[in-house]
């Protein structure tokens, strides 16, 4: 084990910080923010429209702050981290997405639509 | 492999030991797990996500009111800006660790605390309004989740803040070891972590929830 | 005590589990999922028969594999050759594959897919495909409490009963079902599949049977400590019987509006298998209690109301509670 | 915001009061003695040899991956044993009450029976949950523990400070659901839990509080567990360990991890739901308040379909390890069984809905869920005959490990086959909710047992230096075996005759028979429970007879057979470079067996700590006071916990360095103690089934005595 063997501020993992990076992530998902919340609250687009463009904006600001922020590449002190994200994202969206597709069905199958029902507004 | 099996081999080439083995790199093994707990947070975070897509049915917020009748948009773009601005810092922080600069390290995390404070505040002022017009948790099904939701999130940046300080202490105290050099990334990566699922929480739950 | 062990001797008489698996064409088989009487029960029937078949070949010739290897290769017998090398064969593996793949393509394809829609709850093909030659398909509301069922029989004047279930052979019966305490489930083993009951909640199924007798009816998920007492009789009887049993039962003065739905939806445990019968039942108090529970509404119980069963059935008793 | 429970409560003691101790109980109030007088003999017996300070030095503080798993197996077992008792009650219960009328005891308040509905409730869920939870899953990351950084050539755990951590907080599960038989009750919706009955208005008390904290800390203690386990395989391999020479047992413990990790945090969400319902008031899973009580269901399979391949991996992999050992062969399909047991770990999370097919979704969803359920069946069949061609032109020797291991192989045939019956919801809709579910899961958990036990018998001579006894190790499990046989295969009959699950009154009288086949395998059970604490007295006592070399059976494979048995703390005295899968195969036939490092270098060992336990406590606190509702004590033990975190933080742990010279001091002590203990052995070394080809019978590294060098005690 390497303890104390070498300085840890020569580690990879420190050295790979770096400002231009960490700005552009923070510069794009700032921009992909603003955009969507003027977007929002101007409701400029028809609703599914609206909907797909901020769930784009979400993905790339996501997908933004990974890349520069966190890292997440394939350089030799990462890989590892990608990895693992790559293995969990489908698992994300297994989670999220099937039990929504479940959801959609049951509430159609067990919740009739009664007059009076809490929430029909 | 049964090809091994086969091959003669040499006694005198073969390695049985590694001599030379200095054992693992214990800054990556402690990011790298610390990397494995972020994702199991975001699995955690990701059930969240589906508790609350169940649960933001228009029956789902009983007769109270929706997202779109308390959410404002812009007071939450303010919340995500010091946010964001609070992770920059943060990098700016790791970036002046590379050079071993001691004071660039502890302005950075100190502007990083307090965006992180503006934000959490924000989040608290937010939630003592809404308590106050009587939107609370109890209220109905699709509330608690959009309560769970955020307040898991507020809660985690609480922690973030909390480990800052004591991180900020033993820069001070011990300097750049190894592990506390370990820890800063390990911080640095729940930090901006938390800003990547802010964005989610942010587009999922508030501006949609503010269309719909 | 004495009783006690009376009651036990005398159970020892019919320890004769062979006798028993013989009796599996009786009237009254305790087999009940091998003996179906219902359409879907049949159908569910069938489709594990297929299934058993298909994996039993499978899983079969494995274990005889797995018996013949550890007779044969056992040390020290030398009855198989030895080859400590002898680790991957290409086309073995493919096999290993092929065949669980094929198995479960068929599977999927003749028991999952079409077995899915053919005793769906919902609209189960094997019932509806038939419906028109049939007679006219009866509804039945069916509503848990903790720990009774009402049945509403709609086209017949709303009138129901509780804790017992008449339906006429050769009709088409669909239930919509819901709860007002807990979740329970809805079983008769020989006639109908399983399906949820939730408070909250409305869940359909659908029956048919072509074979008349008494089937026993189950709560067949957890609901509370009056769970195993949650039970009904199933009564299939031919349509001038059913008739008959509706006239009398409309002719019952005994009402149940909203009123007396609270009393009888207090915590109840029906050891004495009391089956009242109402000849008229508010109007669309099926609906009306789904709101009551969206918003709501529950019949909560005492704490630990079951710790002392004895107590307990005094109390219930002093309510002179139906 | 808080919701307090009905009925009295006090700042002070929050809902705890003297009325909630169940001291007029019949049977708990003279098992609670019998344990409050075992306890004071145990803790009497250890003041008076003087052992504290051995405790405490080399068990309760310690970060050895290979003492927390046997402390960790210790757990496991004990609990195994609780569940028994559970399982005898229960079934006790059942041949009782079966029948009409009333055949009860009034004594304990029970109309049928001997047991009230509400006490049949919770054995059954304490059962569910000890036996998944707080058994198989202790027993399974106890042998994952101690084998894992041996067959990868590592000193420890990636984080041995952890590790001691995500044992301490399992240990504080385990009071916790102990302590519920004493104070309070526990739940008693199932151990999974039902909506909306665990609300407060269905179950106004405490024990649906324990089992959420329970369910919380072994949750949180897993999850540690499987980070450390994922960085330790990827990051702490030794030289020449590639992928595609790891053994099989830690591949599908890196893809048992995996599952863990993820499939974890559900759980954690969903039982944190409850808890926000029950004690914040907000309407998750309540049926009013546009709460939905479908998606507890949904969110808790979520974690439990993965959690049951969690359970169930790891015991495929002891299986792929004694297989090959005693057929003297290499596992057939390697590659195939890595492949499977990834296949296995990526379907397991989209199968999740087959545990609720009767909730009513429509046949496309349920056909989905349904498939995805059969597809699980095609890894697990290639791993079963691949385990039958691994036996193919081998050179079987039916020690008791590898009978246990082919018991094993028949539970999984028979779970399999009844699992493709249950996936398909045409035939789920006669049979879910059943006893034939719980017949068919039984066999997978069993299966799961076996391979434990068979890994057990396998494994203690590494860890311990001395086999078991073979005979005592066959005959417990023809008991067991029977007893397996004569309470399942009834329980699959009642299933067909219509039996539902967590009757505490079975009302049909033609299933009395069943029932009473039932009670006759307990009391099978009970004697291989008697059999096995016999093979443990046996082998202890006749320890010096059984002494093993490095390669404890003759036939072993795999990197940890060539470190001494017992391991020494430092497992390898120079990191060994890997050339092989199969290394101390590849090493024994070519006769590399006796080569012992020549040159040696400093290593760094982790130091011992009290914080693990220490913070484990107070978890348990924690636990304790959000069930009872004692919010100082929460929060005073919350903050406690963080000030501790913060102080070992602080604090550090600079561990020690053993020197070069040191080392090969101790590797020649090591050496001696094994040449003086070669005398004990049976010739040949190995198995004394027989003699053993390509083994050496003069090879040297076989067997030391006991102690092994530096500051580690023999673990006998």
């Amino acid at each position: 084990m390497s303890h104390g063997h070498s300085n840890p501020l020569q580690h990879p993992e420190v050295q790979m910080a770096s400002r231009s990076s960490y700005l552009a992530g923070f510069v794009i998902a700032s921009l992909l923010m603003l955009a969507a919340t003027i977007l929002v609250s101007g409701q400029v687009l028809a609703p599914f429209a609206l909907l797909l463009t901020i769930m784009g904006c979400a993905g790339l600001a996501a997908i933004a702050q990974m890349y520069f922020l966190l890292h997440i590449d394939i350089s030799e002190h990462n890989i590892w981290n990608t990895v693992a994200l790559v293995m969990f994202i489908p698992l994300f969206v297994i989670t999220i997405g099937l039990t929504w597709w479940m959801f959609s069905q049951l509430y159609m199958r067990t919740m009739p639509m009664i007059p009076g029902m809490p929430g029909m507004h | 492999m049964s090809s091994a099996h086969d091959k003669p081999v040499n006694p005198d080439q073969v390695v049985l030991w590694s001599d030379d083995y200095e054992g693992h790199d214990v800054i990556s093994t402690r990011t790298f797990g610390f990397w494995m707990y972020i994702l199991s947070d975001g699995m955690l975070f990701a059930t969240l996500f589906a508790a609350y897509g169940v649960l933001s049915y228009s029956h789902s917020y009983y007769t109270g009111p929706t997202p779109a009748q308390f959410v404002a948009p812009w007071y939450t773009f303010i919340q995500t800006m010091a946010l964001f601005l609070s992770v920059l810092a943060y990098g700016f922080s790791m970036a002046s660790m590379k050079t071993g600069s001691k004071a660039g390290v502890i302005n950075g995390m100190i502007a990083s605390m307090v965006l992180g404070g503006v934000f959490l505040g924000l989040n608290i002022h937010d939630v003592l309004r809404m308590i106050s017009m009587g939107i609370t948790p109890e209220v109905s099904g699709g509330l608690s989740a959009f309560y769970a939701l955020t307040q898991v999130h507020a809660a985690h940046i609480f922690v973030g803040l909390i480990w800052m300080l004591v991180m900020l202490y033993q820069i001070l105290k011990k300097g750049f070891t190894e592990d506390v050099v370990g820890r800063l990334i390990s911080l640095r990566m729940f930090w901006q972590f938390q800003a990547v699922m802010w964005v989610f929480i942010y587009v999922f739950v508030y501006l949609w929830g503010y269309m719909s | 005590m004495l009783h006690k062990m009376k009651y036990i001797r005398w159970r020892y008489w019919m320890f004769a589990p062979l006798l028993l698996l013989l009796n599996g064409c009786a009237k009254h088989s305790a087999w009940w999922i091998f003996d179906p009487k219902g359409i879907g029960a049949h159908a569910s029937f069938i489709y594990m028969m297929v299934d058993v078949g298909v994996m039993l070949s499978i899983v079969g010739i494995t274990a005889i594999l797995i018996v013949w290897f550890m007779w044969r290769y056992q040390k020290g017998k030398n009855r198989g050759a030895y080859d400590g090398k002898w680790e991957h064969s290409n086309k073995l593996e493919l096999a290993f594959w092929g065949i669980p793949i094929v198995a479960v393509a068929f599977l999927s394809w003749a028991v999952a897919v079409h077995g899915s829609f053919a005793v769906n709850p919902y609209n189960p093909t094997v019932i509806t495909k038939h419906m028109k030659s049939k007679g006219d398909p009866i509804d039945i509301d069916v509503i848990a409490t903790d720990w009774q069922w009402l049945f509403i029989y709609p086209q017949f004047h709303n009138m129901a009963i509780a804790n017992e279930l008449v339906v006429p052979a050769h009709t088409p019966v669909f239930f919509k079902l819901t709860s007002t305490a807990v979740t329970t489930d809805f079983f008769v083993p020989q006639l109908v599949g399983m399906i949820d009951v939730m408070p909250g909640m409305r869940t359909k199924d659908a029956l048919e049977s072509d074979h008349l007798g008494t089937y026993q009816g189950i709560a067949a998920d957890y609901c509370g400590a009056g769970m195993s007492w949650m039970l009904f009789k199933t009564h299939v009887v031919s349509m001038a019987d059913f008739q008959k049993w509706a006239k009398g039962v409309e002719s019952s003065p005994h009402t149940m509006d909203y009123a007396q739905f609270n009393r009888f939806a207090k915590p109840y445990i029906n050891v004495h298998n009391k089956t009242p019968v109402y000849g008229h039942v508010e109007k669309g108090l099926f609906n009306h209690l789904l709101l009551e529970v969206m918003n709501g509404k529950k019949w909560p119980l005492p704490m630990f109301m079951t710790e002392n069963m004895f107590h307990y059935l005094k109390l219930q008793a002093a309510e002179h509670r139906a | 915001m808080l919701v307090n429970l009905p009925g009295p409560w006090s700042p002070f003691l929050g809902r705890l009061a003297l009325s909630e101790i169940p001291y007029t109980n019949p049977i708990l109030a003279p098992l609670f003695v019998v344990i409050v007088l075992a306890g004071i003999a145990l803790v009497a017996g250890i003041t008076y040899y003087g052992k504290w300070g051995y405790l405490w030095k080399e068990w309760f503080t310690t970060v050895d991956h290979k003492k927390l798993g046997i402390m960790y197996i210790i757990l496991g077992l004990i609990m195994l044993f609780r569940g028994f008792i559970d399982g005898l009650m229960m079934r006790t219960q059942q041949t009782l009450a079966v029948g009409s009328g009333h055949n009860g005891m009034p004594v304990m308040g029970a109309i049928h029976g001997y047991l009230a509905p509400f006490h049949f409730g919770q054995i059954y869920s304490a059962h569910g949950l000890i036996m998944i939870l707080l058994a198989a899953t202790p027993l399974l990351v106890g042998l994952m523990n101690i084998i894992v950084p041996l067959q990868i050539g590592a000193r420890d755990m990636a984080y041995p400070y952890l590790n001691a951590l995500g044992l301490w907080i399992t240990a504080a599960a385990v009071f916790l659901i102990m302590i519920s038989l004493f104070v309070g009750d526990f739940s008693h919706n199932g151990w999974f839990g039902y909506a909306p009955i665990f609300e407060l208005a269905y179950s106004p008390g405490v024990g649906v509080d324990y089992w959420i904290w329970t369910l919380e800390l072994v949750a949180l203690g897993t999850t540690l567990g499987s980070i450390n386990f994922l960085a330790t395989v990827v990051k702490m391999r030794a030289p020449g360990v590639t992928w595609t020479r790891l053994p099989v047992f830690t591949w599908t413990a890196v893809s048992a991890n995996i599952i863990a990790l993820t499939s974890f945090p559900c759980l954690q969400v969903a039982l944190a739901l409850v808890g926000a319902d029950r004690y914040l008031g907000t309407h998750f899973f309540t049926a009013g308040f546009g709460g939905n009580l479908m998606l507890y269901t949904n969110l808790f399979w979520l974690w439990g379909h993965p959690e049951v391949y969690f359970v169930i991996l790891p015991a495929f992999g002891m299986i792929s390890e004694v297989i090959p050992t005693f057929s003297e062969k290499p596992i057939f399909g390697y590659i195939t069984m890595v492949l499977a047991s990834f296949a296995i770990a990526g379907v397991s999370w989209i199968v999740w809905l087959h545990h609720f097919f009767t909730m009513g979704m429509g046949p496309y969803v349920s056909t989905e869920f349904s498939v995805a359920t059969m597809l699980v069946g095609i890894p697990t069949g290639v791993k079963v005959f691949n385990w039958t061609f691994t036996m193919y032109r081998g050179r079987l020797t039916f020690s008791s490990a590898m009978i246990w291991s082919i018991g094993a192989l028949f539970l999984l045939l028979i779970g399999g086959l009844t699992g493709m019956m249950l996936s398909i919801p045409a035939i789920n809709y006669m049979v879910h909710n059943s006893v034939f579910v719980v017949a068919h899961f039984h066999m997978m958990l069993l299966c799961i047992v076996y391979a434990v036990f068979s890994a057990i018998i396998f494994w203690f001579p590494k860890v311990f230096g001395f086999k078991l006894n073979e005979a005592w190790g066959k005959i417990m499990f023809w008991l067991f075996s029977a007893g397996t046989f004569l309470v399942f295969f009834p329980m699959f009959m009642l299933g067909f005759m219509g039996e539902t699950r967590r009757l505490d009154w079975p009302f049909n009288l033609q299933w009395a028979p069943w029932f009473d086949v039932q009670e006759v395998g307990i009391a099978v059970y009970v004697l291989s429970v008697l059999a096995f604490l016999w093979l443990i007295y046996v082998s202890i006592r006749d320890r010096a007879e059984n002494r093993v070399g490095a390669d404890a059976w003759g036939t072993s494979r795999s990197l940890e057979w060539i470190t001494d048995s017992p391991v020494p703390f430092y497992n390898f005295a120079m990191v060994p470079h890997v050339n092989h899968r199969d290394e101390a195969a590849w090493r024994r036939e070519n006769g590399f067996s006796d080569k012992r490092p020549e040159k040696f270098v400093d290593i760094h060992m982790p130091n011992n700590t009290p914080v693990a336990i220490i913070i484990g406590a107070l978890t348990f606190v924690v636990g304790f006071g959000l069930t009872w509702r004692i919010w100082w004590l929460t929060v005073l033990a919350l903050v406690v916990t963080v000030l501790v975190m913060i102080y070992r933080s602080g604090k550090g742990d600079p561990g020690y360095i053993i020197s070069a010279e040191e080392m090969a001091k101790m590797d020649r002590e090591s050496r001696q103690k094994m040449d003086d203990g070669h005398a004990h052995l049976p010739k040949g070394g190995g198995y004394t089934g027989g003699t053993v080809t390509a083994y050496s019978a003069g090879a040297g590294d076989s067997g030391s005595s006991g102690t092994p060098p530096g500051n580690s005690r023999p673990l006998s």
